[in-house]
């Protein structure tokens, strides 16, 4: 046996991971001191400059006026006639199939885009091939095309006319005017999402990892699966978010080719437009609000959750 | 240029405008009368040319009706609306926009009328004639929603209105037996585009067997040269389309003599007769005489007085809790 | 294995990004090349285009400056100590959540003339809704969060060394912020730009509830797609779709091949 | 420049980092500031910066009290752990930052920055970027940089602990030649002693973010103030139970019953173990009799472990040179000192059965700095 | 297992990696491999794990070729630099990872790694995620990760480079003794010589590709086969120029002129430097004479420089119990061997005037490994 050589210098093994100053920081924030004579001692009054309130105050307002206000005008508009209303205007069946339908649909559309964006994100940034690059800049492509020319596209390609559409009709499959396309419509609106959080996920991961697995004994799926898939989730988790807040939302794409029947293919963002329309803004908002509340509620759990967790996005 | 979106907005312009070389006029108009008044605007601009020495300017925006009401409403200071619905024009006077009584224009306040007709692929493959061949199981059917749409609510009326006059060939007007069919219908309808245009384009990409819309669209359709088929059904419901001008915002503007003129011009017989050649029913009784044959004469023809007028319909058929809401949720 | 995920993610591809696209040239190129430029140069196109670039260019700048400003103090300002960070972090989302149809509505409501804010503005010469500024807002409420998203996960990850060796070496912030913190964040601030720009040409609901839609005036290229293709003038409305598609997919592509020089000096050594 | 710390506290949340620190430091002198992780290291070095603001406690330069000022105005340089450099810059444009925020004109800048480029050793690179170093060399960039604006106080935060065992041992004689060159006021931190005893003048060591002593590297060898310090710096053998050992009688005053008393710990330093072969002639001095149980090959000496006669085990290291021992020869074990930390006071006991035969440790000089000629 | 690695080739592009190395090692031993960065040590490590494949020659475990097994079936474990610890899987999980891919049943699961974590000294950990642990932390469940499988070969990749230097002194005792008890065969890259010479059983030493020396620590040190292994391993005095220096008249052989001749390369050890102060009794004997130029406290030893008559300097290590030296101090020099590396020959010479007086290096043990009793 070894001596009791270790004795007490070395002890201190831990040495944790360094908290980085980020609570003080200098880059336009720190706070300059000002230091005062009081009771015959040095004392540090921490203030604020005029430059740093102008800073924040801009930064506050631009996010006040730009996205707290109107966010907030949907909430009082909403309640605007008061529990009743807004209530009633809830219950009524068609706004609230409108709403489970949206639900259920963006859920869908989030495990899809889960999936093929988590895959298309690994052959992105694992797989060399010939078109990869124009691939990965064709991914925004959804963001930049008019939602509703996004719609009129996918009718086009998918109605009887098109060679798709006529093809597809021989198997007497439609995908026009029932869920599944409002799923299509969804899932195109959304295509970026996923692949934009995971690749730099993936990209960063430490390939020893993996390796250290495989000399671990793992086949190369069971690695997959239990090493690479845990640490890109969060990327997922975030982008599945996004998809599911965006799928909430969308309205011009899936106008054209949902169907649009109430209590069927009808979603919400089409009800809230035809009570806009009905000059119900009031019921519009009331929709609104659910879903807004609803985002705002994953949102933040998840944020809750993955800090308790530890994990950092 | 656009950074001006009105540039007449400041009071201190009124009097400038009348001597000015430049007279501009908001025009906020619904969908379908974009290319008729395009087709307008040159000519009242040369009348107007001749007869003051100004030059009028037009600022155009079209919109789905309810939108455009709504726009008006909120702000959008259109001199001119030119709307689907009388019911539209009647929420921007209700809102104290319009002050005068609009209705005692020339035409009841009219500027084009036309039917709610059925449109088929060429040849009518599924032998559409009636309401009643609507209701047959494996028709498709394509209609706007009556919720997001203006046009949408003349074809829902001219539904419930054969029903109602089929009714009444048996007997009383009976509105169970009108709000049967229209859920028959209902349940073959495959898509409820938010507009009438939309659910046009719907039909041009092949979808669906037959289209509930105005007789106008199917005429210029069939015009420039798409292979469809006007079907018009025995009973169906008369459509006219208002337009009038915005008090509020021609005092505001300044221009309350060219948007009166430009509105009376509407009415001119060369006015009426742009409308008519792209498939309006025109309102002036001697234009439509002339492009008579153009048309398809239903065996009767009723309008919204039979169902009560307006504001019964908006109440009775699209309020809440009313009979198209009932046929939508018996309907799930 | 490998080979077979490559096949499924170009499928993927073609199926979900090429095919619509390819529709689009289609259709754009129905009648002929002279078609697609006679479609691009009616005076409402090159209007509605000028309107487009100018709500990017104003969308772009607002939301990068402020956006790169924003992400600083997410990151890094002490005063969102607490509870303040986690509600912002979520806020910064929301407008994804909101239709955006509900959201240029809201901005009607809240700026219109009826209103006291929007009877404010209007009192002192200054349109707001159914005019440019409305426009821009509206645009901006849409693209809130795509700069931000794209930011603050680089500058969590790039720390705060490099920004006080340059303090300590007498450098004030707003050097250090140009010449330490710029070329490390450069590229995810092209990267949110780029997003930020391609949304901003793309949106349509809000800006067509906010601008009135008025031709030659508040009707900008999106609108006037929408336009056209309910007006049946199919190939003009295909023609300014793809020249919207091709706008944002070579901004991409430069971006893509701009890094791809940049992996390649690093590489090199 | 002359360094005054007064109370020096900072906490972060409920945690002091820093509790109360006070030292001095004389112009010129390198400075290590040693101590375990978490003791508060980083923490002082970033307050004497300006990169942190104290909670409370004032700093002075030359005795001017520097707390208001922002660290821009300090004039100090500052090398950081993982070095800092400027990514996108070249090894010319890192040189020459601090010149050129100083507005210096071009032709200074290159003449500086070259002159420092040629001091590190390395001309020629001035093009590359940072991502083209080894990290030795990125080290040394990084000193150039902090150089570069001529500090008057240099602030290292363990500047070679991202570097390997070789390379490192060169970089700490260069740089403490470099500094010698200067005469730069400098501190630096770091966790490891040898690189420490090497370089420094003098060593403050800090624990729990309080100042457990201050001195040269050959008093804190030699008089620990404290048993923290006594482990910390250079290894020891830590007694667990009292033992009786020859020539140690002040011993038996510190214990209780089988075990030492309350707070009391008792240390060998391994230089201190003398062993001899039973069979020696001088054997018959008092030493404990011992069975060697361990011997490693440890390059330049013996590695060896002892059992005493009570079952301590201790360890020394054995010069080459002298005669080898194997595991399981008898030894007779001659200790020579030994520190005594007791609540009472703190001994170093010398063997008295030796006394004034040998003195084990002679300070060579009358100065406290190494001479060089 | 008994490894045997035949002409091994390892090509990157143009760069020979690893260049016809050839090898053997026993079952149960603890190899070190050691060689300056850049030397394919690493590129070694990962073809015996399966990691890369060979370009060219083969591997074999107890005389099976391996080079088509996949690296999940050759039954190694590998303990990575960065340790790449799951960082998503908690400590239990991270080490029950071997075992669950092994479909092993929960209860063993358990109780292996309980056990693990038991000699690890971590119990209790087992709930926490990778980065709430400290480095040394890391590095331990990084073996015990790699142990749970009971691999036949160990392989670590420089198991301690990124740990601080008093840490790593503990944990490569702990990695000897956890190794001795297991007897798994294991190979350990490292930079560090102090750490292969402490820990290895034997030591290979790689440049450029190829193995340049294989042996006990002992041997390589005290018989390297090479200039490089001489100057790489341990300390050494390197003569730049002939001097005659007395007591190794062998040397003239290789002078060209003032010049070693083309290829000859002379090194002296510093523990086979004596000094001696000029007054000493024992100074009649062959010595050079020289003056001190630097004397350094160096913790457990002087660091001392000197200057021979002739102009070259030397240093030295001066234990602190001997008599105290100072700069400026004329002393007697006495060098009792060196090495002589020549193309024709290498040679290792003692002092003839002292010849047969006393030997420096005396083995301990006839077996090659230290012996623990
Ligand atoms: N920004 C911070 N926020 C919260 N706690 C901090 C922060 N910086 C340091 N600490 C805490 O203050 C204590 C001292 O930290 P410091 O970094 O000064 O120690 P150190 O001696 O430099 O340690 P090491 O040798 O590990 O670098 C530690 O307990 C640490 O956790
Ligand atoms: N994947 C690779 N591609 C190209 N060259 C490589 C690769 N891996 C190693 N090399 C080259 O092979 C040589 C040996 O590398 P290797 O990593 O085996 O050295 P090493 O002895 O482990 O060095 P170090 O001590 O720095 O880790 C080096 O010149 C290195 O640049
Ligand atoms: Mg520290
Ligand atoms: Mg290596």
């Amino acid at each position: 046996m070894l001596a009791d050589r270790t004795a007490e210098g070395s002890l201190h093994l831990a040495h944790m991971p360094v908290v980085s100053g980020c609570q003080e920081s200098f880059l336009f924030c720190r706070p300059p001191l000002n230091y005062v004579w009081r009771d015959r001692k040095l004392k540090v009054m921490p203030t604020v400059t005029p430059y740093q309130i102008a800073v924040r105050s801009l930064l506050i307002g631009y996010l006040l006026v730009l996205v707290v206000m109107p966010i907030a005008a949907v909430y009082a508009e909403g309640f605007s006639l008061g529990w009743t209303p807004f209530w009633e205007a809830l219950t009524a069946v068609i706004a609230w199939k409108a709403i489970l339908l949206t639900v259920k649909l963006s859920v869908v559309t989030t495990v899809i885009q889960a999936v093929i964006g988590t895959m298309s994100a690994f052959v992105l940034v694992r797989c060399r091939f010939w078109g990869r690059r124009l691939f990965n800049s064709l991914v925004d492509l959804p963001f930049a095309l008019p939602t509703a020319v996004s719609g009129l596209m996918l009718l086009t390609l998918l109605g009887p006319q098109s060679l798709l559409g006529s093809w597809l009709q021989a198997f007497g499959i439609s995908l026009l005017f029932n869920q599944t396309a409002i799923v299509i419509g969804m899932v195109f609106i959304t295509f970026p999402f996923v692949i934009r959080t995971v690749q730099p996920l993936i990209e960063q991961f430490d390939l020893a990892e993996e390796q250290a697995s495989y000399t671990l004994g793992a086949s190369k799926v069971y690695t997959f699966c239990k090493v690479l898939l845990p640490a890109v989730v969060p990327g997922i988790i975030a982008g599945g978010l996004l998809t599911f807040s965006r799928a909430l939302a969308e309205f011009g794409a899936l106008s054209l080719i949902s169907g649009n029947l109430p209590g069927k293919t009808q979603v919400a963002s089409v009800f809230i437009y035809g009570e806009i329309e009905n000059f119900n803004t009031q019921g519009a908002a009331a929709v609104s609000i659910v879903l807004l509340t609803l985002s705002f509620l994953v949102l933040w759990a998840v944020q809750a959750l993955q800090k308790r967790r530890g994990i950092v996005t | 240029s656009f950074t001006e979106a009105s540039p007449d907005s400041t009071p201190a312009s009124d009097a400038s405008s009348r001597s000015a070389e430049t007279v501009s006029l908001t025009i906020g108009g619904y969908s379908t009368i974009k290319e008729e008044f395009e087709a307008i605007f040159p000519l009242f601009q040369k009348q107007w040319k001749e007869k003051t020495g100004q030059t009028v300017e037009f600022k155009q925006s079209y919109q789905a009706s309810g939108a455009q009401a709504q726009n008006i409403i909120n702000g959008f200071e259109a001199d001119i609306a030119a709307l689907s619905l009388e019911g539209d024009i009647d929420k921007i006077a209700k809102a104290g926009l319009i002050t005068h009584e609009w209705k005692e224009a020339p035409h009841g306040g009219m500027i084009t009328g036309s039917i709610v007709a059925l449109g088929v692929r060429a040849g009518n493959p599924k032998a559409i004639e009636d309401w009643a061949d609507l209701t047959k199981p494996g028709i498709e059917v394509l209609l706007p929603n009556p919720k997001t749409s203006g046009g949408a609510k003349w074809d829902v009326n001219a539904i419930y209105g054969a029903g109602l006059k089929q009714s009444a060939e048996a007997g009383q007007p009976d509105p169970a037996a009108a709000k049967k069919m229209l859920s028959r219908i209902y349940q073959n309808v495959k898509t409820l585009d938010k507009s009438g245009e939309e659910s046009m384009a719907t039909f041009d990409k092949g979808v669906g067997d037959v289209i509930i819309t105005y007789e106008n669209e199917l005429i210029d359709r069939i015009k420039s040269g798409k292979n469809y088929e006007e079907v018009v059904p025995p009973y169906t419901i008369a459509i006219e389309n208002p337009a009038v001008v915005v008090d509020a915002y021609v005092e505001k503007h300044g221009t309350r003599e060219v948007a009166e003129a430009f509105l009376d011009f509407l009415w001119s017989a060369e006015a009426q007769r742009i409308f008519a050649e792209s498939g309006f029913r025109s309102v002036d009784p001697e234009i439509a005489k002339t492009y008579a044959n153009q048309y398809k004469q239903p065996a009767s023809l009723f309008d919204t007085n039979y169902l009560g007028g307006w504001d019964k319909v908006n109440k009775e058929l699209y309020g809440n809790g009313g009979i198209w809401d009932q046929i939508v949720a018996g309907n799930q | 294995m490998r080979s077979l995920f490559i096949l499924l993610t170009v499928l993927l591809f073609v199926l979900i990004l090429v095919l619509p696209f390819l529709g689009i040239l289609a259709g754009a190129g129905a009648e002929g090349f002279a078609a697609i430029y006679e479609a691009l140069m009616r005076p409402e196109s090159l209007h509605a285009l000028q309107v487009s670039f100018i709500i990017v260019l104003i969308v772009t700048l607002c939301n990068g400056v402020l956006g790169i400003l924003f992400s600083l103090q997410m990151v890094r300002g002490p005063w969102l100590a607490g509870w303040l960070r986690p509600l912002l972090n979520a806020i910064v989302d929301l407008p994804f959540a909101v239709s955006p149809v509900i959201g240029g509505l809201m901005i009607i409501l809240l700026f219109g003339p009826n209103t006291l804010l929007g009877a404010f503005f209007e009192n002192v010469g200054f349109k707001i809704v159914f005019a440019l500024p409305g426009m821009v807002m509206a645009t901006i409420f849409v693209t809130f969060p795509l700069m931000i998203r794209e930011l603050v996960p680089v500058l969590t990850e790039l720390g705060q060394t490099a920004e006080e060796a340059s303090a300590t070496l007498g450098a004030g912030p707003i050097r250090t912020f140009f010449r330490v913190t710029w070329p490390s964040i450069r590229w995810a601030v092209y990267y949110g730009l780029a997003l930020t720009a391609a949304r901003a040409i793309g949106e349509f609901g809000a800006v067509l509830v906010v601008s009135g839609n008025i031709v030659k005036q508040t009707q900008t290229a999106t609108t006037l797609v929408y336009q056209d293709s309910i007006d049946q003038n199919l190939v003009a409305a295909n023609s300014v779709a793809l020249l919207l598609g091709l706008i944002s997919i070579v901004i991409l592509l430069f971006l893509e091949w701009m890094k791809k020089r940049k992996e390649d000096q690093l590489h090199a050594h | 420049m002359h360094i005054e710390v007064r109370d020096l506290v900072k906490t972060f949340g409920d945690v002091a980092a820093v509790n109360k620190a006070s030292f001095q430091i004389q112009n010129g002198h390198l400075v290590g500031l040693l101590g375990p992780s978490g003791g508060g290291k980083t923490s002082i070095l970033r307050m004497l910066a300006g990169l942190e603001q104290p909670t409370a406690g004032e700093i002075y330069f030359d005795g001017k009290l520097v707390n208001p000022i922002p660290v821009q105005d300090r004039g100090i340089g500052f090398v950081f752990q993982h070095y800092a450099l400027f990514k996108h810059m070249t090894v010319f444009e890192n040189v020459a930052y601090g010149l050129k925020v100083k507005k210096q004109k071009r032709q200074a800048i290159n003449e500086r920055v070259y002159e420092l480029l040629q001091l590190i050793g390395l001309e020629g690179t001035e093009n590359k970027y940072p991502h083209q170093l080894s990290g030795g060399q990125r080290q040394r960039v990084a000193f150039a940089r902090a150089l570069a604006p001529k500090p008057r106080l240099l602030l290292l935060d363990e500047p070679f602990a991202a570097i390997d065992a070789k390379v490192r041992k060169e970089l700490r004689l260069w740089l403490r030649n470099l500094i010698n060159q200067f005469g730069t006021t400098t501190i630096f931190v770091t966790h490891d002693q040898d690189e420490a005893m090497e370089v420094a003048d003098d060593l403050i060591i800090v624990q729990k973010g309080r100042v457990e002593q201050q001195g040269a590297p050959w008093d804190i060898y030699n008089h620990p103030a404290s048993a923290f310090v006594a482990s910390f710096i250079g290894e020891s053998n830590k007694l667990k139970a009292p033992v009786a050992l020859q020539g140690f009688p002040e011993l038996s005053a510190y214990r209780a019953g089988g075990e030492w008393q309350e707070g009391t710990q008792v240390f060998i330093r391994p230089e201190a173990i003398e062993l001899r072969a039973t069979h020696h002639p001088q054997t018959a001095e008092a030493g404990e009799p011992g069975k060697i149980t361990h011997v490693h090959f440890r390059g330049d000496a013996w590695y060896v472990e002892v059992e005493l006669a009570g079952g301590m085990t201790l360890f020394t290291y054995q010069p080459l040179h002298q005669e080898a021992l194997q595991a399981g020869d008898s030894v007779s074990v001659f200790i020579q000192q030994l520190f005594v930390f007791a609540p009472s006071d703190i001994r170093i006991l010398e063997n008295r059965s030796r006394k004034g035969q040998r003195r084990l440790y002679v300070y060579p000089t009358t100065e406290k700095r190494s001479g060089s000629k």
